[in-house]
């Protein structure tokens, strides 16, 4: 099967995730959306380190995998901490400052 | 010996000096100060005067350079006095009758604290006088005439509590500046043309250029002259002027400053002489002017307005003369000079009569003051028949010449001219007789009459300090007052006959202004003779309406004409709506303009980028996902407009 | 795919351990780096094992020598001609040394060094139980309000992991600007965000809105590093590798041995046009371009002041060094692709930053904005690409970041009951209360508005003469205009600090310790300097103008 | 190297003014002095170079040359022609009356309310202006001379916005806002103006590769250095907007206005009579020398424009109520003058433009500074609350007169010379314009007279009765500039003299000469 498909299979997950990010009200949703494209991202490195024949592409996604990991610890503290102040994760309370 | 001419002028322009910076602790002396440094200009004049009589003709003129003044380019203006027959005429009539004046204005401001300033500003205004006649080019010249201007506002405005007084001191001068602006730009177009402006060369240049140019430079010095001279249309001022103290009018207001139109124009002669369309606007406006201040002469009730009015015409005869050219020139200024005696004299002696009756200028408020105050009434009576032209008397030659002259410009012209010259013979006589009878004639309607008029407001304060509305005690003047107005009252009568001996006047003035016999349709003596009847006539007609019947101590409402010329027939009413109102709605609208549109358009910028700011951050609403949109938007906009630019 | 591509890559992944090289480190080359994670490391064991009382002052210590040390590490490095000529590729391609990493770490570092004073700032807020405090919350993980902040509060507790963050920031941020492939762009630009979203929720007042600051800025961050690593892996599609100069031979063309078996990817213009838009969105995402500029107000507002100037500085210098880099080393090639399109974003910038300045009532906002504005004035430097074009952003960043700092430490000094007074209706009249202070804030102001005599407009018209030189006059007319606009705002403070009445009830001006003096007079220093004399800055930025390949 | 004098003059008062701020709070007289000392010590280096410089000599002379920004091309390059000679003499002359002036502008108030005005800060601010305008003058490197035109901004924003009117109609408050909106005004109009301007100065060196004066306009001059023709325009549009703000020209005027009527008299003669100089005098050296054919392309509307702001400035001085907006609007039009004598390219205009300089700078400054007495003594900048001062004040009123009469340029006073020259070299070329610019002196007239009539005449008004006449420190002040006054109109030469080459040679770097007169009469 033609690799180039999980190229498109990698950027419907990409735009998926990316939407999700525009949509959804709570912030975790809002964050696995995020997860989720870097995985779209991860997807297409794989692809293309199997197109190019070289293991970067793989390497690479190991790497993505790390930070991801990270950001979620962050992330994860951040809203957590977010929530028990406001008792709700929705992204869209959190606006105090506008304008 | 042509070093003394600088002297002339520093001579009172030391004294204006040292009056006007020395302060009050000169109050004492101040007024002899002045009025010596006059006299010392005027005994310098003598000199100098003996000196060129001396001289043989060819070599009467004499010119002192003091230093360059301006130099650019090929601008170029000195510091250069230039002394002929002409100005030194000019000369012994301002510092003579000048100092006259001085003396009597000792006297006649006597009670007023400001005295000394008053001498400062006679100074100042002898010194600019004597530079306008003396100056060797247009530039300097220019200086002195604005100098006079200056020392008028100053001298008009001398009682400046006075709204009116202060008034009329800005109108004179703004009149005056509309004139001053032909001579300027009468200059300029002498400097594009001839590259300087020096009498000179421009005077022995004058035909080697076009008529256009010619004529263009001749109206423009025309109209410096209608403004300093009080011709119309420029006239205006001359009436209001009469707010300044007595002896002002006598020196400025009708010996010396406003005939300096006469002189510019006489002086310039070359230039008119070539330029015939110049000379003929020349001509039409001393005609008009001869005739407008003449009707206006007739209908004052104010002395001094009336005498104002009559200054306005007799230099209307001269204006008309210089506009005749050659043939015209020697006899407006014979005519300038006797009118300066005899007029400066009549001025004097209204002085004194406002001085014996409270400073009242209302002639309805005189009569019978012939008993009162007799040096007076016989100085002023003899100007007035000087003025009149009472044969042999001074008044008598001068305008005769004109007279004639005017029909000797020949054509239908000269009939007009001559005509309108006669005319005003006849008017002259008429409104100098209604003067006179109404002053020194008739029953003393002072005696019932308490308080001034309300139609003139213009009552100096001496009288409202010393708070007298009282019946006045009719009184003759001081020694000091009454020396100068004898001595005049003798100029008038005798400078005329003086002159015309073997037309001396004529021989000295000519090798300047050059002459030429005219050759009149009608002969001498006619003339002489159609003169004398229209003095008749005119002297007739004053008599019967104010002689023989009592006049009315309130003026009668009289004909549409009478009122007309009550208000300078209308011609200051046209200027108020016309240009006053006018210049009032610009101005107002204007500085509308200027707010709203020149600086509400910035200020509607900076508005603009506020609301358009105000509109923006709105955007930034605080929700993260519609940041998170725009991201989005941006993004796919940076790929789109990527790929796009590659695409192309 | 054909069979052989399946063997080949089968036999490449087969291959003995023995024949992949062990990697050859310069570690005297990194050093800078290297000494500033170690000083982030033992910050946290610090924290692990030093009693309360004692870690403020370990942490600062260790991070002062750490900041200093590598700065004098860079310094050596630069004398040692690694700017110029010896300049060249570290740690097996990954990282450049090179005349603009070096000069940027050296500012990052500075830039750190005076933020460091900021955060270490214990006078301005009154002390709690008689314990000094920091502007950094007691105990973050306390809920606002709740009894558990009071007892951190009473019990005197405060975030000394702010340090290691700080370092870890500034580590990621050395990195950032020197990285030469896009793996090591990625993660650097992780190491130094998350540190800083962290910092942007610590701030002990306002902690809603510093909460707030922090979602935000990470939920946006992380949606903008997501972006750029698609970005990476199309390039990486595009190119068969994440190295920079492989890249950018692919891209001219000129790259040799291609694999017949990636002929259908390998140099795919879509991919690259696509890779490289969306890394670029990513940097311009950091450095704060319009339209990606909406986190900007929000997280400089909430943040702890501190971190907001630190932030406000070293960000930008790092986020333009990468851009930097990445449009002169990667993508010179398609410069035709995307000069224009990075005009209409520096326009944007421009203009959008000042207008909205105008309206602006809170003096962080205020700035903030005039940093979007301010990055457009770099954008138009970086489009000139020319070395003129490096030096002009080098000299710029380098004078910006001072000033920027300075500023924010400014608005630490001016409080009242609630903590800093930022809106900006508090600051009337705070010329008549205090003088100098509001001086100094004016001096900042004129600065940023490039008033002569200034770094500002030293900078400005570095920036705008090589933009000119570039070609992009109308760019420059766009800018002065802006700068006009830009202008009216900067002004309205100082008239409201000078010539309005002061309030009754007008903020106090705290009294600062050395710290946050020192970081005041040095921004007031290089202002000053780099406005008058700026000469032997230019010099060296000119020199460290050239990126090595 | 001889001694750098230039350096010097404009060095001298940059220290005293950092001296000045820097004496006690306590100490304010000693500031005064300090600074009065400080300004005469200027005038005396002035005076130095004044009589080091030699007329005829070499374009520019007692030269500074020195690297400073490598990198951008700049230099430290100082050097004076004559007609910067005449303007760094009247700077050095003015500030010391200034000063004096503004003697007790900035005490702060003992009673009432809470002005924020330490004297201290007054003065230095002062001598800021003057060191920086003086640089302004002396600098031959565009940087140079943009960065201190520019920089003169600053301290003259405070001065406009943190000092005014003691008395105020409608109490402190409001005056204060007034005032800040009047000094952003001005700071935002010449701010806009200059960035324009720093563009162009930009794109100026994009095309000379330097920003030395004279090496740009010798290579412009052999045509080395070829501009295309849009770009030289557009180039001189950049500067010389900058300087129409500056100078004010209609219709970028309306800040001047605000400025001149919010500030204290000194600091209004500062601004009109000194700094306001900067912008003709850089249209005469830098607008004709580096771009003289787009001055000549743009020649006919810059005429215009200056004699709209002739008549238009006239106008609307008759049409004021304030005071100080009276002379700021004459002042307006005196400017349309100073433009018009620079741009009709003849030697009379353009010797009389700088003349009209020197002379207005004077002329205001004495005009201004006794309104300002006047002002003070009565607490209201509005005609109508004054009437008969002269019975009460004769000097005052007399001075005030003089003042008015050198605005209207009478003859024998020194504005007539130079608005003469002005006008007549105007008319050589452009014979309408010169014309319909005369009715300007009409106008000047009527508006100088109407003030003084309204003011200083007619009955004496209740409020003014008991108003004292010029105290020494103030007859100190007015005298001097009255004789000067005087002095210039009937002896200019000394001016002339300095200024004529200077203009020679402009003249010949924008490749015209005098009209000739069609009959040669001079000889």
């Amino acid at each position: 099967m033609n690799p180039v498909n999980y190229l498109y299979l990698a950027a419907l997950l990409f735009t998926i995730g990316a939407t999700g990010v525009l949509i959804r009200r709570n912030a975790i949703v809002v964050f696995m959306c995020i997860e989720l494209m870097l995985n779209a991202c991860n997807l297409a490195f794989v692809t293309f380190s199997r197109m190019h024949g070289n293991l970067d592409g793989q390497i690479i996604a190991f790497f993505t995998m790390v930070v991801a990991a990270a950001e979620v610890v962050v992330g994860l503290a951040i809203i957590v901490s977010l929530f028990r102040t406001r008792h709700s994760a929705s992204v869209d309370d959190a606006s105090l400052m506008k304008l | 010996m042509e070093n003394l001419i600088a002297l002339l002028i520093a001579a009172p322009l030391l004294g204006a000096a040292v009056l006007l910076v020395g302060g009050r602790r000169l109050d004492r002396v101040g007024h002899w100060i002045g009025t010596l440094l006059s006299f010392v200009s005027f005994v310098i004049g003598l000199a100098l005067f003996a000196d060129l009589l001396g001289k043989s003709t060819e070599h009467r003129t004499m010119t002192q350079h003091l230093w360059t003044w301006i130099s650019v380019g090929s601008f170029h203006a000195d510091v250069t006095f230039r002394l002929d027959q002409l100005s030194m005429t000019f000369v012994l009539l301002i510092t003579g009758v000048g100092s006259l004046i001085h003396l009597y204005s000792v006297g006649y401001m006597e009670h007023d604290e400001r005295r000394r300033r008053f001498f400062g500003y006679l100074n100042l205004f002898l010194a600019a006088m004597l530079l306008l006649v003396l100056a060797d080019n247009y530039l300097l010249l220019y200086v002195g005439w604005e100098g006079v201007g200056l020392a008028s506002y100053l001298l008009i405005g001398f009682w400046q509590h006075k709204p009116s007084a202060a008034t009329a001191a800005k109108k004179a001068f703004l009149v005056n500046r509309v004139g001053d602006m032909g001579l300027s730009i009468a200059i300029m177009l002498m400097f594009a043309t001839f590259g300087t402006f020096a009498f000179g060369p421009v005077l022995s240049h004058a035909g080697d250029t076009s008529q256009g140019k010619l004529t263009a430079i001749g109206l423009m010095l025309l109209l410096a002259a209608c403004g300093k001279s009080a011709q119309v249309p420029l006239q205006s001022w001359l009436g209001d002027a009469m707010e300044g103290p007595t002896p002002v009018s006598a020196l400025i207001h009708a010996a010396t400053m406003v005939t300096a139109g006469v002189y510019l124009i006489v002086r310039s002669g070359a230039i008119f002489n070539a330029a015939p369309d110049a000379q003929l606007a020349v001509t039409v406006v001393g005609a008009v002017t001869l005739l407008f201040g003449a009707i206006v002469g007739c209908a004052k009730d104010d002395i001094k307005k009336a005498l104002a009015g009559s200054t306005m015409s007799q230099i209307g005869y001269m204006v008309l003369a210089a506009g005749l050219g050659p043939i015209g020139y020697v006899f407006a200024i014979m005519h300038l000079v006797t009118h300066g005696f005899f007029k400066a004299g009549l001025f004097l002696g209204a002085g004194s009569v406002m001085h014996g009756m409270n400073d009242e200028v209302d002639m309805r408020r005189y009569g019978g003051l012939r008993k009162y105050m007799p040096i007076t009434f016989i100085t002023f009576g003899l100007g007035y028949l000087a003025i009149i032209g009472f044969p042999f008397l001074s008044g008598f030659y001068s305008k005769d010449k004109i007279i004639e002259a005017a029909f000797a410009k020949g054509g239908t012209e000269g009939w007009i001219l001559g005509g309108v010259a006669l005319l005003g013979a006849a008017i002259t006589a008429f409104y100098m007789t209604r003067v006179m009878l109404m002053t020194f004639f008739g029953e003393e309607r002072w005696r019932n009459a308490p308080t001034p008029s309300p139609a003139e407001p213009s009552v100096e304060p001496a009288a409202e300090t010393r708070g007298e509305h009282t019946e006045p005690h009719p009184h003759e003047s001081p020694k000091v007052m009454t020396i100068p107005m004898i001595v005049l009252a003798v100029g008038s009568v005798a400078c005329g006959f003086f002159f015309n001996l073997g037309d001396r006047f004529l021989h000295w003035l000519e090798p300047v202004t050059g002459h030429s016999e005219g050759h009149s349709p009608v002969s001498t003596w006619t003339v002489t003779g159609a003169t004398l009847v229209c003095l008749v006539i005119g002297v007739g007609i004053a008599w019967a309406q104010y002689g023989r019947k009592p006049v009315p101590a309130v003026a009668p409402r009289g004909s549409l004409l009478t009122r007309a010329a009550r208000r300078d027939l209308l011609q200051d009413d046209f200027n108020h709506v016309v240009l006053v109102r006018g210049g009032e709605h610009l101005t107002r609208s204007l500085v509308y303009v200027d707010h709203t549109l020149v600086d509400g358009v910035v200020n509607g910028t900076a508005a603009g980028f506020g609301g358009l700011s105000g509109r923006l951050r709105r955007i930034q609403n605080g929700f993260a996902r519609s940041y998170a949109v725009s991201m989005f938007g941006g993004a796919a906009l940076l790929v789109a407009a990527t790929l796009l630019m590659r695409a192309v | 795919m054909s069979t052989t591509a399946v063997h080949s890559l089968w036999t490449t992944a087969a291959d003995p351990i023995a024949k992949i090289p062990a990697p050859k480190i310069e570690y005297g080359q990194l050093s800078p780096t290297l000494i500033v994670v170690g000083a982030a490391l033992i910050g946290v064991l610090i924290e692990a094992f030093l009693p309360r009382k004692s870690r403020y002052y370990a942490q600062v210590f260790v991070s002062v020598v750490a900041l200093c040390a590598a700065f004098a590490a860079v310094v050596a490095l630069a004398a040692d001609g690694y700017g110029t000529t010896k300049a060249h590729i570290a740690a097996m391609g990954a990282i450049a040394v090179d005349g603009p990493a070096l000069f940027l770490q050296g500012t990052i570092l500075l830039a750190g060094l005076v933020g460091l004073f900021t955060f270490a700032e214990r006078r301005l807020d009154p002390a709690a139980h008689g314990n000094r405090v920091d502007s950094f919350a007691a105990q973050a993980a306390s809920v606002p309000g709740s009894d558990s902040e009071k007892a951190a509060v009473k019990a005197g507790f405060t975030t000394t992991e702010a340090f290691p963050l700080l370092l870890f920031a500034i580590a990621g941020m050395l990195v950032f600007p020197s990285a030469n492939d896009l793996l090591t762009l990625f993660v650097a630009l992780e190491v130094f965000s998350l540190p800083l979203y962290l910092l942007c929720a610590l701030a002990r007042r306002k902690r809603l809105m510093s909460q707030e600051a922090a979602v935000k800025y990470f939920l946006l961050g992380a949606f903008a590093s997501a972006f750029t690593l698609f970005g990476i892996a199309l390039l990486y599609g595009y190119a068969g590798s994440v190295s920079y100069a492989r890249i950018a031979q692919v891209v001219d063309g000129t790259v040799t041995n291609v694999d017949p078996a990636l002929a259908n990817t390998m140099g795919n213009d879509a991919l690259l046009l696509l890779g490289s838009a969306l890394i670029v969105m990513g940097l311009l995402f950091k450095v704060g371009a319009v339209p990606f500029h909406m986190w900007t107000p929000d997280v400089y507002q909430g943040a702890p002041t501190p971190v907001t100037g630190f932030m406000a500085a070293a960000t930008k210098v790092a986020a333009f060094g990468a851009l930097l880099r990445l449009l002169y080393v990667v993508l010179p090639g398609m410069r035709w692709d995307w000069r224009p399109v990075m005009w209409a974003v520096a326009i944007i910038t421009m203009l959008g930053g000042a207008i909205i300045a105008i309206t602006q009532t809170d003096i962080k906002r205020l700035l903030a904005y005039s940093s979007i504005a301010h990055a457009g004035f770099i954008l138009a430097g970086v489009i000139a690409t020319s070395k003129d074009g490096v030096s002009s952003v080098l000299f710029y960043l380098a004078g910006y970041s001072f000033v920027t700092i300075g500023a924010f430490a400014v608005v630490t000094l001016v409080r009242d009951a609630g903590g800093e007074a930022t809106h900006l209706s508090k600051w009337a009249g705070l010329g008549r209360r205090s003088p100098l202070v509001a001086a100094v804030f004016a001096v900042f102001l004129l600065a940023f508005a490039g008033i002569p005599l200034t770094s500002g407009f030293a900078g400005k018209f570095a920036v705008f003469k090589a933009a000119a030189d570039g070609g992009a006059a109308p760019l420059v007319v766009v800018g002065v205009i802006s700068s006009a606009i830009a202008a009216f705002f900067y002004i309205r403070v100082i008239v409201l600090m000078f010539f309005s009445e002061p309030r009754p009830e007008g903020p106090t001006v705290a009294v600062p310790s050395p710290l946050t003096t020192a970081a005041i007079a040095v921004g007031v220093a290089v202002t000053l300097v780099l406005g008058v004399a700026p000469q032997y800055f230019l010099d060296l930025a000119s020199q460290a103008g050239v990126f090595v390949r | 190297m001889s001694f750098p004098l230039l350096t010097a003059t404009a060095a001298l008062p940059a220290v005293g003014a950092v001296a000045t701020a820097a004496v006690p709070a306590a100490r304010r007289t000693a500031a005064k002095w300090l600074a009065l000392l400080v300004s005469l010590a200027t005038l005396a280096l002035a005076i130095t170079v004044l009589v080091r410089f030699e007329p005829g000599g070499a374009r520019y002379q007692l030269t500074e040359s020195h690297a400073w920004i490598k990198n951008f091309g700049v230099r430290y390059e100082l050097g004076v022609d004559g007609i910067a000679v005449a303007l760094i003499a009247l700077t050095a002359v003015l500030i010391p009356f200034i000063i004096l002036a503004g003697w007790h502008d900035a005490d702060p108030l003992e009673t009432g309310s809470r002005r924020w005005r330490p004297t201290q800060g007054f003065f230095a601010l002062i001598l800021a202006v003057e060191a920086m305008v003086l640089i302004s003058f002396e600098s031959t490197d565009v940087f140079l001379f943009y960065i201190f035109f520019e920089a003169m901004l600053i301290p003259m924003y405070f001065l406009i916005g943190g000092f005014g009117d003691r008395a105020h109609a409608q109490g402190e408050e409001a005056a204060a806002t007034q005032r800040s909106y009047a000094a952003v005004k001005f700071l935002l109009y010449n701010l806009v103006g200059g960035l324009l301007m720093l563009a162009a100065v930009i794109g100026l060196y994009v095309v000379a590769g330097n920003f030395s004066l004279q090496e740009i306009a010798q290579a412009r001059a052999n045509g080395s250095l070829h501009m295309a023709t849009s770009t030289e325009r557009w180039l001189f549009l950049g500067f010389f907007f900058a300087f129409a703000v500056k100078a004010p020209l209609w219709p970028l005027h309306t800040w001047l206005p605000n400025a001149m009527q919010e500030s204290t008299a000194p600091v209004a003669v500062l601004i009109t009579a000194v700094v306001d100089k900067v912008g003709t005098f850089a249209m005469l050296r830098f607008c004709l020398q580096l771009f003289p054919q787009a001055s000549k392309w743009a020649t006919p509307v810059i005429l215009v424009l200056a004699l709209i702001s002739i008549v238009y400035g006239a106008l609307l001085a008759v049409g004021q109520r304030d005071i100080k907006r009276l002379v700021a609007y004459a002042s307006i039009s005196h400017f349309g003058f100073i433009i018009m004598g620079i741009f009709a390219m003849t030697s009379q205009g353009q010797s009389g433009a700088t003349l009209y300089m020197v002379n207005h700078g004077i002329s205001t400054a004495a005009w201004m500074l006794v309104a300002g007495f006047l002002i003070s003594r009565r607490g209201s900048r509005l005609i109508a609350d004054y009437g008969g001062v002269q019975k009460v004040a004769p000097v005052l009123a007399g001075t005030f007169l003089i003042g008015g009469l050198a605005t209207l340029s009478l003859p024998g006073l020194a504005p007539f010379v130079s608005e003469f020259l002005v006008l007549v070299g105007t008319f050589t070329r452009y014979p309408a314009i010169g014309i319909i610019a005369t009715f300007g002196i009409v106008l000047a007239a009527l508006y100088a007279l109407v003030l003084y009539q309204r003011t200083m005449t007619g009955p004496v008004k209740p409020e003014v009765s008991a108003m004292p006449d010029l105290r020494a420190r103030e007859l100190v002040v007015v005298a001097p500039l009255i004789v000067l006054l005087i002095f210039l109109g009937v002896y200019p030469k000394p001016v002339t003299d300095i200024v004529n080459p200077a203009v020679k040679q402009t003249m010949s770097d924008v490749h015209k000469t005098d009209p000739k007169p069609s009959v040669e009469a001079a000889k």
